[in-house]
């Protein structure tokens, strides 16, 4: 039984947080000189504050998507300190619950797609940590923003499978309705500080139907067609080989391991690592499998769009544009795309 | 939450031994033991150094494991600095090893290239343990970049020969002046050989440029794709195909390999050794 | 506000021909200087480039001091031309980011200066110990 | 910028018909009509797409030194400051003039760009470049600023006290991913192996939490530039976290031009400042030692 709840106004879910912080630890949308992202709600300042409504209910995602809460851009997995010959690793302080306001669709379903693989055995622990002690609480997007193409990956801007969905009711009203137990023991919490009434949940539009939803299969098979087409080349040509594209895709997932020591201590640590540089598969003894720019374009739009498919069944893009609108030379998957064609949509 | 399948666990170096100027074999025993298929690898790390997935290169079987190690960089070089009764961390095994079931009752060609021996000796060693199991003739050709280079002195030209209907050939890149065998590279010297691809399993492991023209020449003759097996090497980092880097096509190399048949190979369309 | 057990690490690169020469020459004439110095022995005080200076207090320097030999006496004829034109250089993006420029000192010490040597890394310590320990620079995942 | 968009389409095409060049590097329309974006000609019919606005800010020269470049006879869109970053690869014999047609337009400034607003290069000089296409039109957002005016940023960092600069520039450098965008951008930072891509030694650390880090590549970036930035404003204009990395280059070659006179990359002749050194220059650390 989920009890949907009414906040009055946003500002008071956000002091509702900040009364359970010695619990939760809430991360909002906001925006800081110009470019959006999640901060936390600690570290805000009222400009930012104010800012919140207008980007967790903007029809667009933020610059930086919430792949980082659960796949941070850099992480410790082990500190050690050494004496000698002997080395010793110390305990490392884990992860308190937090809660996400504000995640849009695709960003959510990018998530689901990386738990394909993180979770998959042998599981990442790492990851399933903040995975299982994140609440995320979804807010819809109106219709399909300007730069997005989330229909063409059968997600609809008006639905969101998290642990909350949070809507505007009528007025400055926030309606919030649980869809998990996640979700279901956050709103038990929120009622107990007595600052919310239950409420009717609003009509949750059951989404319009995969209207031009590409086939993975299809995609797929076009790709496998195209695989000596000189499109990469022509790609490459203009490409920087910068690490933009894979830091900002929301399902980009690969990561680098690093040691960092001075003298006798130091960390083991995991961080984002990007196809499009040429370290990423270069080896000690000169070897480079991938080369050249034109294989490593080809790779990451491959891997999205075909290997992916192979390996997980989807497709491995949430059509959020984020690619289309920071490449500084504007190649994106619509580049691609708009080479596969129009026959490759579900029929 | 489940244990994190990055982390190493301790082992202790039980014996070294220098197999030539630039590489040496590691004897290593785990704090947890773990068994593995020939063929298959572990990562190897040193905490605030790196890591690296290294191919175990003693049979399954034994209490401990054997790493054959060539100085490249960072790590192997910290590595080549061990001494017996130092800790290394370790984890694995990783990657599905030789396909030790359909090699049983066949021939066997071993081919290998300077450190490429270190996982075919792996396999040859188990296949020499269960000879019951794989009565075949066995042919080793194994070539390095000169006499020196040459490794597993106390295998090639110790307990194989030894060994019944076991022939060992060897080659070098480079003549040298007591060196009567084959002078060439190792593509070159399996059209000399009298190779019979009748009932026999090529498995071959080297660096990138010599498995390409094994591959074409055993091809050449008269070896079908399913009876050929060679293993792949790519820069990898989690072994667990997590972190994205070690992919041929859509197959991780640390994962669905590093062996793979020439027949699945031949469906792949990225060109391994470009 | 003086941090009287504050013990600042000073971080001294000092060229192999002049600065060392007059570091040594102040030990063998019995001259004390704070043991807080590292003296780290480089060919020409223009091998330290904005990388090793960064990297030094990254790892935890309180401050760092390029000791050279004066303009014209250089062993390499023009190693200090290079050196004063970069630091100098150094000193304003250190500035601009808020990183304290003073804590980087550049000072030109002949062979036979022991006594210049030794009163310019007192007088450094003494100021490192008034600035107090340094933390914006330094990488938080290794200890002071 | 019409005019040009024509005058540049007609030479193009006369070009690549005549295959006196391989390939024409210009812009074209970026999808869904945003900036323009950097574009390959390599046939007539290609060279209709070709365009030039005020939004073609993208520095094209150091795709020159990309493989797929090298061998090829290649026609390129250069603006003033563009010019300047393939003269400084041409004086540093990085590419061959013999192999380049250099198409110069005048610019009359990308939008909302304050390198634009001050720039005193507008077009490339008549004799460097093979063919000039200029426009006379007047209606550019050329409003001459001093570098003063253009950069008010940097003044009002200076006044800060030393700690609100600090958190000024950790607020910007922790947004930093090192995605390197900044550096492959950067029409100047032309190094055949960079250091921050060599893996053994490997002198900076991919952790992308610690600010020591980034602090480290951005003051290193900034100084390897310092005496080589040729004003194309690329660097803040393709960080996705807009961290005004501008205001860096520019400060630095502000206090350059201020202890060691101006010195205008690719205009002025090789060797830059902080190549070579004298002995007449001033010493900042002679008597004083601060």
């Amino acid at each position: 039984m989920n009890t949907t709840i009414r906040s009055t106004t946003l500002e008071n879910l956000l002091a509702a947080c900040d009364r359970l912080a010695n619990k939760y630890r809430t991360f909002a949308p906001t925006s800081e000189d110009g470019v959006t992202g999640f901060r936390p709600l600690d570290q805000m300042t009222k400009e930012q504050r104010q800012a919140i409504e207008e980007t967790a209910f903007a029809n667009k995602p933020t610059v930086g998507s919430i792949k980082s809460f659960f796949f941070p851009d850099s992480e410790i997995y082990i500190k050690f300190s050494r004496q000698g010959r002997k080395v010793e690793q110390m305990e490392l302080e884990g992860m308190g619950p937090q809660i996400i306001l504000g995640a849009k669709p695709c960003d959510i379903k990018s998530v689901e797609l990386i738990d394909k693989v993180f979770l998959a055995e042998p599981v990442d622990s790492l990851y399933q940590d903040k995975r299982q002690k994140t609440i995320v609480v979804a807010t819809v997007c109106g219709e399909v923003g300007e730069g997005c193409s989330c229909r063409e990956f059968g997600i609809s801007p008006v639905v969101a499978a998290a642990d909350l969905m949070m809507q505007k009711g009528s007025g400055d009203e926030i309606i919030l309705t649980p869809e998990t137990a996640k979700g279901e023991e956050l709103v038990k919490e929120l009622l107990a500080l007595g600052s919310f009434a239950i409420a009717k949940p609003l009509p949750l539009s059951a989404g319009d139907t995969a209207v031009d939803q590409l086939s993975a299969e299809e995609v797929q098979n076009r790709m496998d067609e195209l695989f000596n087409s000189p499109l990469w080349d022509k790609l490459a040509m203009t490409c920087l080989g910068c690490g933009t594209c894979t830091y900002y895709c929301p399902t980009c997932h690969c990561y680098d391991i690093r040691d960092f020591n001075r003298r006798d201590q130091g960390v083991r640590y995991r961080t984002w690592d990007s196809c499009m540089f040429s370290n990423f598969t270069n080896m000690a003894g000169g070897h480079n499998p991938r080369p050249t720019r034109s294989d490593r374009l080809r790779n990451r739009f491959f891997h999205k769009l075909n290997y992916f498919v192979k390996k997980q069944g989807e497709l491995a893009c949430v059509g959020c544009g984020r690619c289309a609108e920071l490449c500084p030379v504007g190649i994106s998957i619509s580049s691609v795309l708009k080479e596969i064609g129009r026959d490759v949509h579900v029929s | 939450m489940c244990l994190n399948p990055l982390l190493p666990v301790g082992g202790i170096v039980t014996s070294i031994f220098s197999e030539s100027s630039d590489v040496k074999t590691f004897q290593i025993k785990p704090e947890t033991m773990f068994d593995h298929l020939p063929g298959q690898c572990a990562m190897l790390s040193l905490l605030g150094i790196g890591e690296a997935l290294f191919s175990i290169t003693s049979p399954p079987g034994r209490d401990y494991l054997e790493f054959s190690i060539k100085r490249v960089g960072k790590l192997t070089e910290a590595l080549h600095q061990l001494e017996i009764g130092d800790e290394v961390g370790i984890r694995g095994p990783y990657g599905n090893g030789f396909p030790v079931e359909d090699l049983k009752g066949k021939n066997l060609l071993f081919i290998g290239g300077g450190i490429g021996l270190a996982p075919l000796r792996s396999l040859v060693q188990y296949a020499v343990d269960n000879r019951s199991l794989y009565p075949g003739k066995f042919q080793l050709v194994y070539g390095a970049r000169s006499v020196e280079d040459l490794l597993f002195e106390r295998d090639i030209r110790g307990n194989w020969p030894k060994e019944k209907d076991f022939e060992v050939n060897l080659s070098v890149d480079v003549p040298h002046k007591d060196w009567d065998g084959f002078v060439g590279y190792v593509p070159q010297y399996l059209e000399q050989l009298t190779l019979n691809p009748e009932n026999t399993i090529g498995v071959t492991c080297g660096p990138p440029i010599m498995i390409k023209y094994v591959l074409k020449t055993l091809e050449k003759l008269g070896f079908p794709p399913e009876q050929i097996v060679t293993t792949l090497e790519y820069k990898m980092k989690c072994g667990v195909g997590k972190c994205g880097r070690c992919n041929l096509d859509e197959h991780y190399i640390c994962k669905d390999g590093p062996v793979f048949y020439l027949s699945d190979l031949q469906k792949i369309k990225n060109d391994f050794c470009k | 506000m003086m941090h009287e057990s504050f013990e600042p690490k000073l971080v001294a690169f000092c060229c192999n021909w002049c600065s060392y020469a007059g570091a040594d020459l102040a030990g063998t004439g019995r001259l004390k200087y704070p043991e807080n110095i590292r003296i780290i022995r480089v060919p020409c005080s223009s091998r330290v480039d904005a990388s090793l200076v960064l990297r030094a207090f990254q790892n935890g320097a309180d401050g760092v001091m390029i000791a050279g030999c004066h303009p014209g006496d250089c062993h390499y004829d023009t190693g200090n031309y290079h050196t004063r034109k970069r630091m100098v250089l150094l000193k304003s993006v250190l500035e601009f980011i808020g990183l304290s420029s003073e804590r980087l000192l550049v000072k030109w010490i002949s062979g036979n200066e022991a006594d210049r040597f030794q009163a310019t890394v007192e007088s450094f310590t003494r100021e490192l110990k008034q600035m107090g320990p340094y933390e914006k620079a330094r990488d938080l995942r290794c200890a002071k | 910028m019409r005019k040009i968009t024509e005058a540049l389409r007609e030479v193009a095409t006369k070009l690549l018909h005549s295959s006196e060049v391989d390939l024409v590097l210009g812009y074209t329309r970026g999808e869904k009509a945003k900036a323009s974006v950097p574009y390959v000609a390599t046939t007539p019919e290609e060279a209709a797409n070709l365009c030039f606005d005020n939004t073609s800010s993208k520095a094209l020269s150091k795709y020159l030194l990309q493989d797929s470049f090298v061998a090829k006879k290649t026609a390129l869109v250069l603006k003033g400051c563009d010019y300047r970053a393939v003269k400084m690869m041409i004086d540093e014999n990085r590419i061959e003039r013999g192999q380049l047609y250099l198409i110069g337009v005048s610019c009359q400034g990308m939008e909302n760009s304050p390198f634009c607003q001050s720039c005193q290069h507008k077009s490339p000089p008549a004799e460097g470049v093979d063919i000039l296409l200029s426009e006379d039109d007047a209606t550019g957002e050329r409003i001459a600023k001093s570098l003063q005016e253009a950069f008010p940023e940097i003044e009002k960092i200076e006044r800060m006290s030393e700690d609100e600069r600090f958190e000024y520039w950790k607020r910007q450098f922790s947004r930093c991913k090192r995605c390197y965008t900044c550096r492959n951008a950067c029409p100047v930072c032309t190094c055949r192996v960079c250091m921050f891509d060599r893996e053994n030694p490997d002198y900076i650390d991919a952790a992308k939490d610690q600010l020591a880090q980034h602090q480290f590549y951005h003051i290193i970036r900034s100084f390897h530039v310092s005496d080589r930035c040729v004003g194309c404003g690329q660097c803040a204009r393709v960080c996705p976290e807009g961290v005004p990395l501008h205001l860096l280059h520019q400060k630095l070659q502000r206090e350059l031009h201020k202890f060691y006179g101006s010195y205008k990359a690719g205009v002025d002749e090789l060797p830059n400042p902080l190549s070579h050194a004298h002995k007449n220059e001033p010493d900042f650390f002679g008597k004083v030692g601060r």
